[in-house]
């Protein structure tokens, strides 16, 4: 097997799974089907580490920065189709679902999965732009899958603020094209990146200036950057707990990597407009928002989605302040970030399994009537807030001494929003996981599994990080400038 | 020879202030006595409350424990070695670097700490109340009394008592500002912690506003009497700092001849019945006060101590 | 050395796995904190072991935490003294719980914690970089909020544990920040690179203002003190003891290793803020120690005291330090470590007594208990002698290390600034106030819980508690002893850490006759406890004996007579709240304290009604307005949540014109 | 001939700004649709010029594409659901038009001058004056997008925009995908309008008023 077979195999295992389970009638087999693509995914993505990388083409590529993305990608799709697996079969029983809307929703996994693996390993601006849109338009539906009032509400405000963001990151995507075009002739030649990245000091930086901001503000939807935000809680709170988990932990990195791109470029010109005070400003500005809106939280998972929101901030702050440290601190948030927020979007869909709720008033003592489940849960949001050993520890102190080295200011009014949500997280934990146990009390069908092992995973980046791990971030780091 | 010769002199000493104290409480009672017109009891009165105390049985509260049976030997025991660090006639004491200034005015707090432990013993009102007065007393009498001990000591460079007392006596000290608001600081605060009027009033009983007695109130017998004595020993003690502080004339040195010794004696003999008078006529001419006015009084001693020190640092400065 | 001190911080934490592991076994509890005693005596020796033999410092790098970097450990006479402290005080606390824990009723929610909480104090004294630091020092406090929330059901508890990890939580920002000036942009994060580094007055200054705040707040430094009443309290009485008397201890270290290792030379004015913050939050500490009246809350404020008098000392000895004087500054700074090693003695033996008090009786509040000298007559001596100690009374050692700061204090007129000629007596008066409050909130404690008669049928019934408390009470209280009277030998075992940070040291002590202490020169001063000890024992036993055998001996029971009014209910006593009045009233202004009385009218036969309400000014002044505009922020940004999608849009709208605007005007 | 097509591209592009004012100005939903179907049928006649011109015949798809989906089938759809829902037939505006027309002319000015930054490049001439009347009508249908309170108008807004990106890509010269992505757009504005339609989203875009959105997330203010 070569390079550019695992990269095929990464693109057309979820194409043809989708075909297939939409074809599929029973759902305990497709989920299981859901789960064995996913892996294979898995391993076809990692065999992408130790393979020779595939010659990068007019459309397709493997290079240092997206290999990260695509093995975390595919890592946390594969654990989240196992927890799928393990749980949706209860949502069919309540009745929230039908045997039809199951079928819908593997297929649809699937091709989200596609959407997502091919905007990573994409070398053309046109066509990550229609990865990216396949991969929202996707989700949309799945998020009004469920038909609640609700549900629909939140799909239905997703798609029209989606659909803005994509427009205007196609304008984005066209003035690019445009800037390139002189340089690099007319045609597919001048939206591949491989090119892009090597003539970008040629290009006119005042095009460039006006598509980076469409860009960051398109992109910057779907990253769920304040002021853009205003669909992602609801989205994570109204559909499948699966797909918050996917929401959080890849859709909005698939999009901060094609910011991240884009940066890539502007910085590789060096009359443009730095990328790095925009991209600052609108990560503190989503850090502090995001941290003022966990306090009047009543919905849990609406909870952590806010709680994402303000992690984007953080990694979209990192790189903007920038250099070795920085980036590498906002690598590896971002990877904690994925592994820890889907871990709780575990933990919270056995909880609202058990409760019966997502109402944060309603579920009390966790750690006491389900001890497993409890402090998992309490490691996990331990994790996510920053507390050690998790790896998200180690980025916020690389992030924060670093900054405040260069920037002071800067630096304490990201360390005021880190300490803002995290009182507001946990002061929600405290009444979540601890207590005398109230309410509901549902017997609990979601696997545990995927929970600890991601903690086991965030555990052991937190204290000690893989040598290759290391040297390949390092050298992405250095990458990013 | 010379250590057998200091060790005497060191006994002498705790002979002195233990056989002296009961006559200068009886003499401050006679003279108040006097001059309230009344006829009052001798000089010698105390020697024989304290023998018939002793000769008496001890009524001990039901509920007391083994803490308010042994405390008024703790507390006698800390105030006596607290008394004999003084130098009285003679610097130089054998043992006078066991402790410092600081030290003394700590195991007077450890005499104050045990007193009070005591009265809240028996588990009455009373003396919780004068505990708690007495704590409360002691609070700000015992910071006062330590910034007179920075004053000292900054002056004189030590908190030994036995150098300060020879650096005061050498006459490098001159008329110092700084010293007389130590004294000013000093004296209230010894009126306040012998529990004298204006803030205490030590002949009252059935008073709300008893301190001392307050607290001793459930004592009886031998207790009553060592914790009497330790009372006479308090002032004693107080009388004989500010004298060997502020009047270090005539103190002998430590290798000096008998004569010497016997002039220091009768030098101090006639510095305690010179204060033991003025106390007299002190309390006489005041009134008492309202417990809760008692701080404003300590407030003063303490504004005079802080003020002497930094004071200091002008004048030296100047 | 710094091998085996290593080693056992893994052990320990180690051990915490395997805590979690076994916590359902019925021997889980022994069994635990059996090996954490010893693991913790092995610190301890390892540590005397170091100072004894003044055996050179040793380091060692583990491949864990930053990966370019590693954990580097590192074993100095510093670390060395504090682990000493914290060995003694953890083997003690274990002892003590073998006998406490079997009292718990969920001990699966202590027994995973507790030996780890004890491991990641004793990294944080080993650690050797910033992330190490701050990594051990973060799991530190994690495992020590999961033990504060031990008993989670009660409400206080929830929100004494969510107040301590979001102070905690700040005060490691803090950190990070002073550890990121630094470290700097670079990145250089190793303690050894940190000491190279030379840095402007203004960023030494700014490094000390942020390892004031950031260890301040862990040590309970006004006004970041607030968690510290609320969370000690709720944890087991054994992690109250820990976290009183060793946890703020090692967050005492950090300051310690920060400004006087890493920093370097800071200038005199720099001490000025240590200095009046260390005085006032001694006097503060205190007083609000005086007007509480829950036993575990007393001892925790009269930590917060006893770390402002520490933090005195060091403030001190930076004085002396940026004027030339090591000498002194030593002196300052073995009063400061010494004092932080009598206060670990006596606070975790203070909180094991009340916790045993707890245990005996369930009662925390002071106007429940009473006369348990009677019934709890050993815990009753072995509190006595930690109120004795703790009142800084002679001749135990809570006055050694008062003595030794007072004799630095008297040293100020050598100083050479006029700011600090004043400022230095003045807090030295500050200093004997806050001694002397000490005195009045013990006599109130031990006064209340142990003396008098029972107020409740709870205090009537207790009994005395388990050996195993009695072996770990009697131990430290034995040592609360030997310090005092020997002062010497733990002065000279302390002496090599002021060597090492200073290059200067105290006289040696061990040789002086009668154990005398002679810090500076006899003519100075001098003070021998061991002398004082036995001129009491030996006045008050003759005396005592002397009466006994001349005078009378008889002895008879009676009612108290009690001004003839004697009253037959407890309640008549003088109570917690009573007994403080006196203080409470003079220092009304400091405590914002407020009483009301309601006097029903004649002929009502509904009883008069006396509250007291005190409040912490920190909290009221600075901490509920922080609240509430926090609350007000987020209800007003709340308000976003609800908005309708063309209004969504027109913020993406907004943002992109103002980009677009932004990007005309820049070019 | 460089200067005739120059001359005529430039007409097309700024007569799409100009009906997009045009839109601004309707208060009439049906006058609204019928402005919009002029401007689409415009955007035909400029994506057709720019095929011609750029000699690129894939463009004459999406000039198809638009004229059949964007300039007759969609408005229809919207004149029926209009009609079969009911929709009240006058525009709500946010703030009044005049306002509005002043925001207009603003951000007109402001996507001018930003595309006069652009390096003058002899070859980009044409990109870049399509460029800014492309701009500018991607940012009057964002306006019309905020400023309009009905569902349709808004819906009209959205579609005004994306006349504008197709604008834009149409006059990158050999840009690729052109055809793909006027495909998906058409593909997404299906969704929209039948989103509407299916939803019931009569009035606006959030038709649920805020009470009802308490209910309906569990949160409360």
């Amino acid at each position: 097997m070569t390079g550019s077979d695992a990269l095929n195999a990464v693109l057309a295992l979820p194409v043809g799974a989708a075909v297939l389970l939409a074809l599929l009638p029973g759902y305990r087999v497709s989920s299981w089907i859901n789960v064995a693509t996913s892996f294979l995914t898995l391993l076809a993505a990692a065999s992408l580490l130790v393979l020779d990388r595939p010659v990068p083409g007019n459309y397709l590529q493997v290079d240092d920065l997206n290999i990260v993305f695509i093995v975390l990608n595919t890592f946390v799709g594969f654990t989240a189709a196992f927890f799928s697996a393990s749980y949706i079969g209860h949502e069919l029983e309540t009745g929230r679902l039908t045997p039809a809307n199951l079928r819908f929703y593997h297929a649809m996994y699937q091709i989200m999965m596609f959407g997502m693996n091919l905007a990573l390993v994409s070398n053309n601006i046109g066509l990550m732009w229609v990865a990216v849109e396949l991969a929202t338009l996707s989700t949309v539906l799945m998020v009004g899958l469920y038909r609640t009032p609700e549900a629909l509400e939140a799909a239905w405000k997703y798609f029209i603020l989606g659909s803005v963001g994509i427009a205007l990151a196609l304008f984005g995507t066209i003035l690019v094209y445009l800037a390139a075009q002189p340089v690099l002739g007319e045609g597919t030649p001048a939206m591949v990146w491989t090119n892009l990245i090597e003539a970008a000091p040629q290009f006119d930086p005042a095009l460039l200036n006006v598509a980076f901001v469409f860009l960051l503000v398109g992109y910057g939807t779907k990253v769920g950057l304040v002021p853009f935000h205003a669909w992602l809680p609801d989205a994570h709170a109204e559909g499948p707990t699966p797909i918050s988990a996917v929401l959080s932990g890849l859709l909005l990195n698939v999009a901060l990597y094609a910011v991240l791109r884009f940066k890539l470029l502007m910085t590789a010109n060096a009359e443009a407009v730095a990328p790095g005070p925009l991209m600052i400003g609108l990560g503190l500005l989503s850090l502090v928002f995001a941290a003022f809106m966990l306090y009047r939280r009543r919905d849990i998972k609406r909870l952590f989605a806010y709680s994402s929101i303000e992690h984007m901030g953080i990694i979209v702050f990192a790189f903007g302040i920038g250099g070795p440290l920085a980036n590498f601190a906002g690598l590896l948030h971002m990877v904690m970030h994925s592994l820890t927020k889907s871990a709780i979007f575990f933990a919270v869909g056995n909880v609202a399994q058990i409760k019966g709720t997502q109402q944060l008033s309603e579920i009390r003592g966790l750690t006491q009537s389900h001890p497993m489940l409890g402090w998992g849960l309490v490691l996990a949001v331990l994790s996510i807030a920053g507390m050690p050993p998790s790896g998200v520890f180690m980025s916020e102190f690389l992030i924060v001494t670093t900054s405040f080295a260069r920037a002071p200011v800067l630096a304490l009014i990201l360390v005021f929003g880190l300490l803002l949500a995290f009182g507001a997280l946990l002061l929600r934990l405290t009444g979540v996981a601890f207590g005398k146990p109230t309410g509901e009390n549902h017997p609990m069908t979601g696997s545990l599994l995927p929970l600890w092992l991601h903690l086991a995973l965030i555990y052991l980046i937190g204290l000690h990080m893989p040598q290759a791990m290391v040297a390949w971030f390092q050298t992405v780091a250095a990458i990013l400038g | 020879m010379e250590l057998i010769s200091n060790l005497i002199l060191q006994g002498v000493q705790m002979i002195l202030v233990l056989a002296l104290a009961p006559g200068l409480t009886g003499l401050v009672r006679k003279v108040k006595a006097r001059l309230m017109r009344k006829q009052g009891a001798p000089v010698l009165q105390p020697y024989r409350d304290l023998a018939r105390l002793m000769r008496k049985e001890v009524v001990l509260a039901t509920n007391a424990s083994w803490l308010f049976r042994t405390s008024p030997y703790m507390i006698f025991a800390a105030t006596w070695v607290a008394a004999a660090l003084v130098p009285t006639f003679a610097t130089g004491l054998q043992f006078s670097w066991t402790s410092d200034l600081i030290a003394l005015v700590a195991l007077l707090g450890s005499a104050r700490f045990f007193l009070a432990l005591a009265g809240m013993d028996a588990g009455t009102s009373f003396g919780g109340i004068g505990s708690s007065r007495e704590m409360m007393i002691g609070t700000l009498a015992e910071p006062a009394m330590l910034l007179v001990v920075f004053t000292v000591a900054l002056v004189a460079g030590s908190t030994q008592l036995s150098n300060v007392v020879v650096y005061m006596a050498s006459g490098e000290v001159g008329i110092r500002v700084s010293m007389g608001m130590a004294l000013i600081a000093l004296i209230i605060v010894a009126v306040a912690e012998n529990a004298r009027i204006p803030v205490d009033n030590p002949g009252t009983h059935l008073e709300v506003t008893m301190v001392h007695e307050a607290m001793v109130l459930e004592y009886s017998g031998r207790h009553l009497a060592m914790i009497e004595l330790a009372a006479s020993l308090k002032l004693l003690l107080y009388m004989s700092l500010i004298g060997c502080i502020f009047l270090p004339w005539s103190i002998a040195p430590a290798s000096a001849g008998p004569s010497a010794m016997l002039f220091g004696f009768a030098s101090f003999f006639a510095k305690l019945v010179a204060g033991g008078v003025l106390l007299a006529v002190f309390e006489i001419s005041t009134a008492k006060m309202r417990v809760f006015r008692v701080p404003d009084f300590l407030g003063v001693a303490l504004m005079l101590g802080l003020l002497g020190t930094l004071l200091l640092f002008v004048s030296r400065s100047l | 050395m710094i091998e085996i001190a290593a080693g056992l911080a893994l052990c320990l934490l180690a051990l915490s796995l395997a805590a979690a592991v076994v916590r359902g076994l019925s021997t889980a509890s022994a069994f635990v904190y059996g090996a954490s005693a010893l693991l913790c005596l092995v610190l301890a020796i390892v540590g005397i072991w170091m100072l004894v033999t003044q055996a050179a410092e040793a380091e060692m790098r583990i491949p864990v935490g930053l990966p370019w970097l590693g954990a580097h450990l590192r074993l100095d006479a510093l670390s060395a003294v504090f682990l000493t402290l914290l060995g003694v005080g953890g083997a003690a606390a274990s002892i003590y719980a073998i006998g406490y824990g079997q009292h718990e009723h969920e001990p699966h929610r202590v027994l995973p914690f507790y030996p780890g909480f004890l491991g990641a104090m004793t990294l944080v004294l080993l650690a050797a970089d910033a992330f190490t630091f701050l990594l051990s020092w973060e799991i530190m406090s994690l495992l020590s909020w999961a033990l504060v929330l031990t008993n989670h059901r009660a409400d206080e508890t929830r929100s004494a544990g969510y107040l301590y990890l979001v102070m905690a939580g700040f005060g490691t920002m803090v950190l990070l920040l002073a550890f990121g000036l630094m470290a700097g942009a670079e990145g250089g994060y190793d303690f050894a690179a940190m000491r190279e580094v030379e840095r402007s007055p203004l960023l030494a200054a700014l490094v000390l203002a942020l390892m004031m705040v950031g260890a301040g707040s862990k040590a309970g430094l006004l006004p970041l003190h607030v968690w510290l009443p609320a969370a000690h309290p709720a944890a087991p009485s054994h992690v109250s003891a820990l976290m009183s008397g060793v946890m703020t201890k090692v967050a005492l270290y950090g300051f310690i290793r920060v400004v006087f290792d890493l920093l370097g030379p800071v200038e005199w004015w720099m001490s000025v803020p240590v200095i009046v913050t260390g005085a006032m939050t001694a006097v503060m500490g205190i007083l609000f120690a005086n007007v509480d009246s829950d036993s575990k809350r007393v001892l925790a404020y009269s930590t917060i005291e006893n770390i402002g008098v520490i933090f005195v000392a060091l403030g001190l000895a930076l004085a002396f330090r940026s004027n030339g004087m090591e000498a002194l500054a030593a002196l300052a700074l073995m009063a400061g470590l010494i004092h932080a090693m009598n206060h670990m003695l006596f606070k975790s033996l203070l909180f094991m007594a009340a916790g045993a008090v707890l245990n005996a009786t369930g009662r925390r509040d002071l106007d429940g208990l009473g006369g348990l000298i009677h019934r709890m007559p050993k815990t009753a001596v072995l509190a006595l002698i930690g109120v004795t100690a703790i009142a800084a009374l002679p001749p135990l050692n809570g006055f050694v290390s008062e003595w030794l700061l007072f004799q630095a204090v008297l040293q100020s007129p050598k100083l050479s600034q006029p700011g600090l000629q004043f400022l230095v007596p003045a807090a030295g008066g500050l200093l004997a106030l806050a001694a002397a409050l000490a005195a009045a909130c013990f006599v109130r404690f031990y006064g209340v819980i142990f003396l008098g008669r029972p107020r409740t049928d709870a205090a009537r019934e207790a009994v005395e508690t388990d050996r195993w408390s009695l072996t770990a009470m009697g131990g430290l209280a034995g040592l609360c002893i030997m310090a005092g009277v020997l002062p010497g030998g733990l002065i000279d075992l302390v002496a090599p850490a002021t060597e090492m940070l200073l290059a200067a040291r105290l006289p040696a002590q061990a040789n002086n006759d009668w154990f005398t202490l002679v810090p500076v020169a006899e003519v100075r001063s001098s003070y021998s406890g061991f002398l004082v000890l036995l001129f009491i024992a030996i006045s008050g036993g003759a005396s005592a004996w002397l009466v006994h055998r001349f005078a009378s001996r008889k002895l008879r029971r009676a009612p108290a007579w009690d001004c003839g009014f004697p009253n037959a209910d407890p309640v008549t006593q003088y109570g917690a709240g009573s007994f403080a009045q006196p203080i409470r009233r003079v220092m009304a202004l400091m405590l914002d304290a407020n009483e009301t009385v309601v006097m029903p009218p004649p002929g009502d036969m509904t009883p008069a009604r006396h509250t007291i309400r005190t409040k912490d000014l920190a909290w009221s002044r600075i901490y509920v307005p922080l609240i509430a505009a926090i609350n007000t922020a987020a209800t007003r940004l709340n308000a976003l949540q609800f908005l309708t999608i063309r209004r969504y849009l027109s913020l993406v709208f907004g943002a992109l014109i103002l980009l677009l605007t932004g990007l005309a005007i820049w070019n | 001939m460089q200067g005739y097509a120059f001359d005529i591209a430039h007409m097309l592009a700024g007569s799409l700004v100009l009906v997009s004012f045009m839109m601004i100005y309707q208060d009439r939903i049906y006058a609204l649709l019928n402005t919009f179907a002029l401007q689409a049928a415009l955007l035909a006649l400029a994506v057709a010029w720019q095929a011609y011109t750029q000699n690129a015949p894939h463009l004459y798809a999406t000039a198809a594409i638009a004229l059949i989906f964007k300039a007759m089938i969609v408005p229809w759809a919207l004149h029926r659901v209009v009609a079969r829902m009911g929709i009240q037939r006058t525009v709500e505006t946010v703030t009044g038009v005049v306002p509005t027309m002043l925001a207009g002319m603003g951000l007109v000015a402001l996507s001018i001058l930003l595309m006069l930054q652009l390096t003058e490049a002899a070859e980009n001439a044409l990109a870049r004056e399509d460029l800014a009347f492309a701009l500018s009508v991607i940012l009057l249908g964002l306006l019309m997008m905020v400023t309009r309170r009905n569902a349709v108008t808004q819906v009209v807004g959205f579609m005004s925009l994306e006349n504008g990106l197709i604008l834009a890509a149409a006059g990158a010269q050999g840009m690729p995908l052109v055809v793909e992505i006027s495909v998906a757009f058409s593909v997404l504005i299906a969704m929209i309008v039948i989103g509407v339609f299916l939803f019931r989203i009569r009035e606006r875009f959030d038709s649920v008023d805020i009470e009802q959105l308490d209910a309906f997330r569990g949160e409360k203010r």
